[in-house]
């Protein structure tokens, strides 16, 4: 299935990216992490848990076992710090 | 309901006329503001789409909650120097108790909930201000 | 701190503005408005000189119990037609926490230890608003 | 002594003026209250504690055993009713 990835602020600098377009085989968001860490720095690092980060799907807060369909919008962002 | 993410000043004047004129039922008005402080300058990043929408959610939460008649968040991006209002949170009721109340707890689910990211830039270089656990507490207080 | 009693208007974005304006360290401005809600008219009495001193002593008060940076309260008084301001109180701190709690316990206090009157106008003819038992109990939770 | 008393809101209406001067014998604000209500209606009706009123001397909130002075301002009125 075809994601569509949205990084915000220091992920996004650290990612080099503000978004990609990524084909994952059918699963959850935990899957998705899993897939984003094999490629090794700084993913591995930065979505290993050790630094606290979010995950939205389709603009709604998610969670590891959030199940993923075809065209879902999942964006990874470090702990608000708005107002 | 008026929710807004802009990177232009607002007018608090206005936006707190705007709630109670017309509407005699107005007997509260409470409102909020937070600014930059102590920082040469602060970057506001945000979601657009997701940012509006928990904004939205929030308010509606807090019209759950309490008897209110109207309610504006407005809320900045882009760059913004010291002593710059960052965000407003007006909100009008019949009574004090519940405009407080729901203005208080706009903002604290606003600090923890919605997408929002701010970069401070000081003498020692530009870094994304880290989450702080208190905002996280005040929010979960109102979980009752 | 500033606290005025006067039959004029007053201009929320110039109070609120002044109390942060030129002070790097307000990150928080709490700011309440009471107006005239849902009667023809009110007409405010005020005991000169005693309730200067009284709102005085509540916000010395308020900054004895939070750290605070500033305040303003502004208290209107004679003739006041549906939807007017009746009074603001707007606290300047570094942090929200302070600003709305102090803010609120202004409010709680100027209702029920600050000598104004309130007469009303209705359709059935002229009188003095009761006291609420309310505003007590919200000035007493205070008193911890 | 001499007081200069002062009324407020529905009481400087029911007592039909704003203030008056009085010469009371030494004594404390429960004596003043006892010495007008001696005036009969409406200050035995208004000052019987069936409604409520709050007295100030000098313009400090003060109880029934707050002793008066020579040149006391004393202000009588309803429960406050601002903001």
């Amino acid at each position: 299935m075809k994601l569509e990835l949205r990084y915000f602020a220091r992920l996004r600098e650290t990612f080099g990216r503000s978004g990609e377009t990524l084909e994952l085989i059918p699963g959850t968001v935990a899957d998705l992490l899993q897939a984003l860490r094999q490629r090794g720095t700084p993913w591995a690092e930065e979505l290993s848990g050790e630094r606290a980060f979010r995950v939205a799907v389709n603009q709604d807060m998610a969670s590891p076992d959030t199940v993923l369909a075809e065209g879902d919008e999942v964006a990874i962002f470090p702990p608000v710090t708005g107002g | 309901m008026k929710i807004l993410v802009q990177s232009a000043a607002f007018d608090l004047a206005a936006e707190v006329a705007a709630l109670y004129r017309a509407n005699p039922k107005v007997g509260a008005m409470a409102s909020f503001i937070g600014l930059v402080r102590d920082a040469a300058a602060l970057t506001l990043e945000h979601y657009p789409g997701m940012t509006e929408k928990a904004l939205e959610q929030i308010v509606h939460d807090a019209c759950t909650r309490w008897n209110l008649l109207d309610a504006t968040v407005i809320h900045r991006v882009g760059p913004l120097a010291t002593s710059e209002p960052i965000v407003l949170v007006a909100v009008a009721a019949a009574h004090r108790g519940e405009a407080f109340a729901a203005c208080e707890f706009i903002m604290d689910y606003l600090k923890t909930r919605a997408p929002f990211w701010k970069k401070e830039r000081t003498a020692a270089g530009d870094h994304w201000v880290d989450a702080r656990e208190a905002d996280e507490l005040a929010a979960t207080r109102w979980a009752r």
